[in-house]
């Protein structure tokens, strides 16, 4: 097979002018590496700086960003669109806070506990979910386990403390020396869960499997005819991603000493979602930059809280509206051009 | 974050608020922000206070809890960011309450909230420099209750209240005192607390032979109930209403027969006390707002704005924090109205209590004992 | 008996039947170990519903499908990849947004490190000639070149029998002779070939064999002459115009 | 009928067609062919205002530029579209009545009667859901669809397309037949014999230039033609 | 007892015919055209508003909710042109910008209307007895509203030849622009459609219970559980869903707990999405999303 016809090599000419050279790959690399730089100094800066304050935003958004991380392997990799992420998060701080506060279970304990009971919570809801849904009915039915769980641990009052909550006045266990019980100790934590799941992502998306839940995304009838198990790889998603939230969750409830049931509330996962596409879905920065703007810019943005709000309902607008891949998914699109000779910027629009 | 600068001072004192500004409790958190404010903003006015000889005034470091129980500890971490704040304001609902309270309980702050379950951390460790400027309900219901049955005459009643942080608590503390009184409890209901709709529920104390209803915890909870009870038919038509306004009686008072409603202040809308109908105005003035049934919760923090200036200036100091307190618990402060704090800073003011009967209006003042 | 040890796919007394319409007929077909057969029928006499039962995209009313030996009615499809039964779809699908490579690499996801699943053909990429290609997202490739990638992601996954429905529909004359020299090369490196196809151009030149559907039923199954020249194939299918397929 | 000159597509940053002068004759059937992608259905998509081109086009002596396809249904201007683009969930006797949408109820039946002949197979299968239709089946819904309409002008993108041989003379036949009861024809087709037997004149596209035209005794005479698209 | 089941079933459906108004106007943008608007339930909390100022400014009631569904029908219009007409097809795209909507239309709202609850006189008050049985007059006057607007809805895109554009182009746009249909237009015309509908289950909303800024997310999401629960695109299934949910929620509150109230319709959602994947009537999200 080396003849094409003749049309079909000129429209593929027509596609990428010239071959890729090896400037623009040197120069493309640079701007990767910049970018994880910038990511690296965006961490430190809360240790580096030693201000309460910055501490505090770091610790919200590194949890954040890790939820939105973790959840974006299922939304963004896998194409399934489940919103139970806030109720596995929820679950995790409450199933690790009763481990600890009641069962006097040390934390680095209750925590891979907390993970196994969210796992397998997440195998008994999501295997009739993934195999008889998809779509919208699979949010759908989501997103009623949800707010289920929140409403039983609302009326659950001899477990959960009902809609009281939970005080939580307990530290993690200090760790080769390392206390968790000051700002900067929970703010390393949180830190810690961003990186942790970003790397369970970043090798997730390496492996088979990974690129086999790309294949579920992509064309979930054509993967399954070229020999994936579609129901079981789902589902693996599924239990990985939940579980991950619940891991999220457990350190959720020292970082922030009080748990409720509104932590399960939908409207977690919901704002997540917007995060991941605002960031741009399904790309590996995209979560941090979804995070960054939806959590972050409303801290700097140091005017009256209503129009804060509203100013960043205009700007996602704005951003689904101008780059609707998100904005980690236009940057990759505009440097793949660009390594294969377009110009870096131009005003034609993109599709 | 909102800031107010009156920069004629020797020295500038910043005080952190926290409130519900956005989101559903707002309602409860707005005027008594705007309370808060105003306060501080008389006492600039006026020059500020002397501490030690020096002129102080007061800055405010305002954020918003939103009405969610993690927002609301974010907002009080920013508020703790700022080494040189000792004194924190705010919230008056109990979820977002109880989330912040939690952090300041590790903090070496005065805080100063109005939400229910406060009441179960003053007294205890991390409770010592917490004030709740409302009487706890163990007081409120001491006066209220028998006060109550007497107006209204009632034998036999139902409890209705939502699933939510206060209910319960508020049912262990009326529930003995009401049978007390020789009323008999048969039924008590709890409902989700996001329900419009009471009909369901209210069915259930449908031709129970009960002649009286207790309802909580808000305005627009308890003005649904009332207005479904005259709808449905088969219920009682007098009512108790721990905590608001006699908004909800009022609006229905053609059909129900007795309201009767705890002013957790004072009665700003049927009451003729001079000081009230002053502190009214100046409301209106500094927010240009018509007073509403929520305008009374800007008087819950007012007064305690002042003792709290009033007790620097004897300590003579602006950041000694338990100094404060102390002083503000001990003394007794004629303001708009007399305000007192016991030993573990619980409000031992008094309050009124506002009656609905066949038409007529009153409200009468009782004991804060 | 005999016959059947040798055949890779046989279907027995397969039926399908939508409400009171009967799609597939009672149709009993054994495919060959190493056979490239045709499979042709008017329009809507139910080709595409058997190479839906056969891959397992639907389940038959009545009847069952063996694959070496096997029976595999009740299989789902991916189990039946696994076991080397792979389809390609009318219409060239493909994984639009993802890069031939990509595409590649995904399909050969069950043969990797699995020494019993290897591919016929090692290296797809340079067989097809997709280097140039291979870092385009695949919907942006000429159709010609897209059909070509599903046949080369069914080949990766170690197929060893492929349904191509309908491969060079929408094919220009050029597109069609090159397609035919890929499935000869895919046939010729061991892999079993059904194909459905209306162009006759291109469907005689390739098969060894042809079966023809009517209503649901077979009506002829034989050498493509014969086959072109049964009357009732004739009256069925091909018409009687003679320039049909000039 | 129908013309046009110089008319450009583009996708971003891919030329579909460029510079294309086209002339449809009052009642004649007009051929245009190409191989894959050179520009055919975008060329249709153009004309009937799906994509933007920079050209003006004349349709029944009024300049059509700009109109939306809805408008130039209405002027008669009608695509039998590549993919068929039916209603699938709708029945094949609604998706015919979609067809007649802008006619009234009357006409509109007398018409879907009128389909009914042209293609028995669509009244034995008027209940079912376009959606479960057998390719050919769907392909024949959807130039029964097009007819619906009552085109003056129809442009049709490859029917040839899944369809059987023998419903390939059928389709021939019939597009003769709605040929002769007035109503001019655009005919692009992957399938040049077919094209050759039905048109007068035809256009051949090359990434997305025209490089050749004439009638079709002329175009078989050309050795490109032969073997790039005759395969002879 | 017989009284209180049979009380507690109308209960149960003129609140359920409240959730179906809600819910056929999300059918008619979401399960017929495909757009998934959030900012739905800020629409029903808009006209809410809209009937309050009409009725206190003493228009009447019927008034506001004349003037509650041109209103939004108005702000439907302004929403799709301005923004949803540049995201038809990409579900995600829309449902982020409707995010983006709601964080400006709620904080607007809290900040101009005030964040107090408010009530406005319905038409009827007070309770009936019928047959021995005792009602609220203006629930009955609701349920009956609901009936006429949703099968009027429905006859409209049954018989009309716009409602059948619609139905149309929510199978295929370019198939209905390709018969005749202005598809630009016509999505313009379902937007502001499904917004009056939005509107006019506000002023009932308004007419019953209290309003605030923040009121929008339990009609939104109960409106898009009917919408799946029905069959995506049928307005009989999500009106029957509708009344369903109503009849669970108030057999659950009334005999079983309060508290857990909004927990039987998530549980009625459940068990219904596993035993009929495809919804009361229609198709499943997983085929056609
Ligand atoms: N789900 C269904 N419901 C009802 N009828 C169906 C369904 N699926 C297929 N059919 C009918 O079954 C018959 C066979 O369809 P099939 O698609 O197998 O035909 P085919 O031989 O592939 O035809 P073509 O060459 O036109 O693609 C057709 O008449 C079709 O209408
Ligand atoms: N929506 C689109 N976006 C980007 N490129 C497109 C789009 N539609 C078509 N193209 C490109 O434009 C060129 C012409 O396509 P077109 O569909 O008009 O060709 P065609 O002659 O109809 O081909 P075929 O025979 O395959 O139908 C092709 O290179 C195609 O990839
Ligand atoms: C007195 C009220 C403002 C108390 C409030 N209901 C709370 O949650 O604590
Ligand atoms: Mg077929
Ligand atoms: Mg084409």
């Amino acid at each position: 097979m080396s003849v094409k016809s003749e049309t079909a090599v000129m429209i593929n000419e027509a596609a990428s002018e010239t071959a890729p050279g090896e400037n623009r790959n040197r120069i493309v690399q640079l701007v990767f590496a910049l970018g994880w730089l910038a990511f690296a100094v965006l961490l430190a800066t809360p240790i580096l700086a030693d201000s309460r304050y910055l501490l505090h935003v770091g610790t919200m958004i590194a949890l954040h960003g890790a939820l939105a991380v973790s959840l974006n392997l299922l939304l963004g990799y896998a194409g399934q669109f489940a919103i139970s992420h806030g109720a596995f998060y929820g679950l995790g701080a409450y199933a690790s806070a009763l481990l600890v506060t009641s069962a006097g279970l040390p934390f680095w304990l209750a925590m891979p506990l907390a993970m196994l009971i969210a796992a397998i919570v997440a195998a008994i809801i999501g295997y009739p979910a993934l195999r008889y849904t998809g779509g919208v009915h699979l949010a759908l039915l989501t997103f009623a386990f949800g707010e289920l769980a929140r409403l039983i641990a609302a009326n659950w009052d001899g477990l959960t403390g009902g809609p009281m909550g939970l005080r939580v006045l307990y530290f993690p266990e200090p760790v080769l020396g390392f206390a968790f019980s000051k700002a900067s100790g929970l703010y390393a934590l949180a830190a810690a869960m961003l990186l942790v799941t970003m790397a369970i992502v970043l090798l997730v998306k390496r492996s088979r499997f990974g690129r086999g839940l790309v294949a579920i995304r992509e064309d979930e009838v054509l993967a399954s005819f070229l020999g994936i198990n579609v129901l079981r790889y789902k589902l693996a998603a599924y239990v990985l991603s939940s579980a991950m939230a619940a891991m999220i969750g457990t350190v959720y409830a020292p970082i922030m000493t009080f748990i409720s049931p509104e932590l399960l509330n939908v409207h977690e996962t919901i704002s997540l979602i917007g995060v991941l596409i605002l960031g741009g879905i399904g790309t590996f920065s995209g979560p941090l930059i979804g995070t960054l703007i939806f959590y972050g810019l409303p801290e700097f943005l140091r005017i009256a809280s209503f129009y804060r709000l509203v100013i960043l309902g205009v700007l996602i607008i704005l951003v689904v509206l101008l780059v609707p891949k998100g904005i980690a998914g236009v940057i990759r699109q505009r440097l793949e051009m660009y390594r294969r000779g377009y110009p870096l910027f131009s005003w034609r629009k993109l599709s | 974050a909102a800031t107010t600068t009156m920069a004629i001072a020797d020295q500038t004192v910043r005080i952190g608020m926290v409130n519900s500004l956005t989101g559903p409790h707002s309602g409860f958190d707005l005027p008594a922000s705007e309370g808060t404010l105003m306060a501080f903003h008389e006492i600039n006015k006026k020059g500020g206070i002397t501490v030690n000889g020096e002129k102080v005034t007061f800055e405010i470091v305002s954020e918003d809890a939103q009405s969610k129980p993690d927002v609301a500890v974010n907002a009080a971490q920013k508020i703790l960011q700022n080494d040189d704040i000792r004194i924190v304001y705010g919230i008056m609902t109990s979820g977002p309450g109880m989330a912040a309270a939690t952090l300041f309980s590790r903090s070496e702050v005065l805080y100063i909230g109005g939400f229910t379950l406060l009441d179960t951390l003053l007294g205890k460790p991390g409770g010592e420099l917490m004030i709740r400027t409302l009487n706890s309900d163990a007081a409120v219901a001491q006066s209220f209750v028998p006060q109550s049955v007497k107006v209204l005459g009632v034998k036999k009643i139902g409890i209705i209240l939502p699933n939510e942080d206060v209910s319960r608590s508020i049912v262990e503390t009326y529930k003995p005192l009401l049978e007390k009184a020789g009323v008999e409890v048969p039924i008590v209901e709890y409902f989700q607390p996001s329900t419009t709709d009471f009909a369901p529920v209210l069915r259930k104390f449908q031709n129970q032979g009960l002649d009286g209803l207790f309802v909580g915890t808000n305005d627009a909870v308890v003005e649904a109930i009332v207005r479904q009870t005259t709808e449905l038919g088969g219920l009682p038509k007098k009512f108790m209403y721990r905590g608001g306004s006699g908004a909800p009686g009022l609006k229905y008072k053609d059909q129900i027969e007795g309201f009767v409603w705890q002013i957790l202040t004072r009665d700003l809308e049927f009451g003729d006390d001079p000081k009230v109908q002053e502190w009214k105005k100046a409301y209106t003035a500094f927010t240009g707002k018509e007073i509403s049934p929520n305008t009374y919760w800007g008087l819950v923090y007012y007064d305690t704005v002042f003792m709290m200036a009033k007790a620097m200036e004897q300590v003579g100091s602006t950041d000694d924090v338990e100094a404060i307190a102390k002083a503000m618990k001990s003394m007794t402060y004629e303001g708009v109205r007399t305000m007192r704090f016991s030993e573990e800073g619980r409000a031992r003011s008094d309050i009124d209590i506002g009656t609905l009967l066949n038409g007529k209006i009153s409200s009468v003042r009782a004991s804060a004992e | 008996m005999e016959e059947a040890v040798m055949s890779l796919l046989r279907i027995e007394d397969v039926s399908m039947r939508f409400g009171g319409l009967t799609a597939v007929r009672d149709v009993s077909v054994a495919i060959p170990k190493g056979g490239l057969c045709g499979l042709i029928g008017p329009n809507g006499a139910g080709k595409t519903t058997l190479f839906n039962i056969v891959s397992g995209f639907q389940r038959p009313s009545g009847g069952r499908i063996l694959f070496e030996d096997r029976d595999i009615t009740a299989l789902e499809p991916h189990r039946r990849a696994e076991l080397g039964l792979v389809r390609t779809f009318q219409g060239a699908r493909v994984f639009p947004r993802l890069t031939i490579r990509e595409g590649l690499q995904i399909a050969r996801h069950l043969s990797d490190g699995n020494a019993t699943r290897r591919p016929v053909i090692d290296d797809v990429m340079a067989e097809f000639g997709f280097a140039k290609y291979a870092d385009e997202p695949a919907g942006s490739l000429p159709s010609g070149v897209m059909r070509e990638l599903g046949i080369a992601m069914a080949i990766s996954t170690g197929a060893r029998m492929l349904l191509l429905d309908e491969p060079a529909a929408g094919l220009s004359a050029e597109e069609v002779t090159n397609l035919q020299r890929v499935i000869r090369h895919v046939h010729a490196a061991g892999v079993t070939v059904w194909v459905i196809e209306h162009n006759l151009n291109f469907l005689m030149g390739l098969v060894e064999r042809c079966i023809v559907l009517d209503a649901g039923a077979v009506i002829a199954d034989g050498e493509p002459r014969a086959i072109t020249g049964d009357p009732r194939v004739i009256e069925a299918y091909l018409g009687d115009d003679a320039h049909a397929f000039g | 009928m129908l013309s046009v000159e110089n008319l450009s597509v583009s996708y971003g940053n891919v030329r579909a067609v460029s510079d294309l002068s086209l002339r449809v004759a009052p009642g004649s059937v007009v051929g245009l062919v190409g191989a894959n992608g050179a520009g055919k259905t975008s060329t249709l998509n153009a004309l009937t205002g799906f994509v933007g081109h920079g050209a003006t086009v004349i349709f029944e002596g009024q300049n059509v530029s700009g109109r939306s396809t809805a408008d130039l249904v209405r002027l008669g201007l009608v695509q039998v579209a590549q993919g068929r683009q039916l209603f699938p969930e709708m029945t094949v006797l609604e998706n015919l009545e979609m067809g007649g949408f802008l006619w009234r109820a009357a006409e509109m039946r007398q018409q879907v009667e009128r389909m009914y002949e042209k293609f028995p197979v669509l009244q034995e299968r008027r209940n079912q859901a376009a959606g479960t239709l057998s390719g050919g089946e769907q392909q024949m819904l959807a130039v029964a669809r097009g007819l619906m309409a009552r085109p003056k002008l129809l442009l049709i993108d490859e029917p040839c397309l899944g369809l059987a041989p023998k419903m390939v003379d059928r389709l021939g036949e019939l597009i003769r037949q709605i040929n002769e009861d007035g109503i001019s024809i655009l005919l692009v087709e992957q399938n040049t014999a077919f094209v050759f037997r039905l048109a007068s004149h035809a256009y051949v596209l090359e990434n997305g230039q025209c490089v050749l035209e004439g009638t079709p005794d002329e175009l078989r005479s050309n050795d490109r033609v032969r073997s790039a698209y005759l395969g002879i | 007892m017989f009284i209180d089941v049979i009380q507690t079933m109308t209960d149960g459906l003129m609140i359920g015919g409240l959730y179906a108004t809600v819910a056929v106007g999300i059918t008619l943008v979401f399960g017929i055209m495909g757009i998934l608007n959030f900012a739905h339930g800020q629409m029903v909390m808009l006209g809410a508003y809209v009937a309050f100022f009409f009725v206190t400014a003493g228009y009447g009631f019927w008034l506001g909710l004349a003037f509650a569904m041109l209103a939004m029908a108005l702000l439907g219009l302004v929403m799709e042109r301005a923004v949803f007409r540049f995201i038809l097809t990409d579900h995600m795209g829309g449902l982020t910008v409707s995010l983006g909507i709601i964080l400006i239309i709620e904080n607007l709202a809290a900040a101009y209307f005030t964040p107090d609850h408010r009530n406005f006189d319905p038409p009827l008050k007070g309770g009936v007895e019928l047959l021995g049985m005792q009602f609220s007059a203006q629930r009955l006057l609701v349920l009956a509203l609901v009936l006429v607007l949703v099968t009027a809805f429905y006859l409209f895109l049954q018989k009309t030849r716009l409602g059948k554009a619609i139905r149309a182009m929510g199978q295929n746009r370019t198939g209905a622009a390709l018969v005749g249909v202005q598809v630009g237009q016509v999505t313009a015309i379902v937007f502001a459609l499904g917004s009056a509908m939005a509107g006019a289950a506000g002023a009932l909303y308004g007419s019953l219970f209290a309003i605030t800024p923040y009121m929008a997310s339990g009609p939104l999401m109960k409106g898009f559980i009917l919408t799946v629960l029905g069959g995506l695109g049928s307005v009989p299934g999500a009106v029957i869903a509708g009344f369903l949910l109503g009849i669970a929620e108030s057999f659950g509150s009334r005999y079983l707990s309060a508290s857990f109230r909004d927990g039987y319709g998530f549980i009625l959602l459940i068990a219904a999405l596993l035993l009929f994947p495809r919804g009361l009537f229609g198709f499943s999200g997983k085929e056609k999303v």
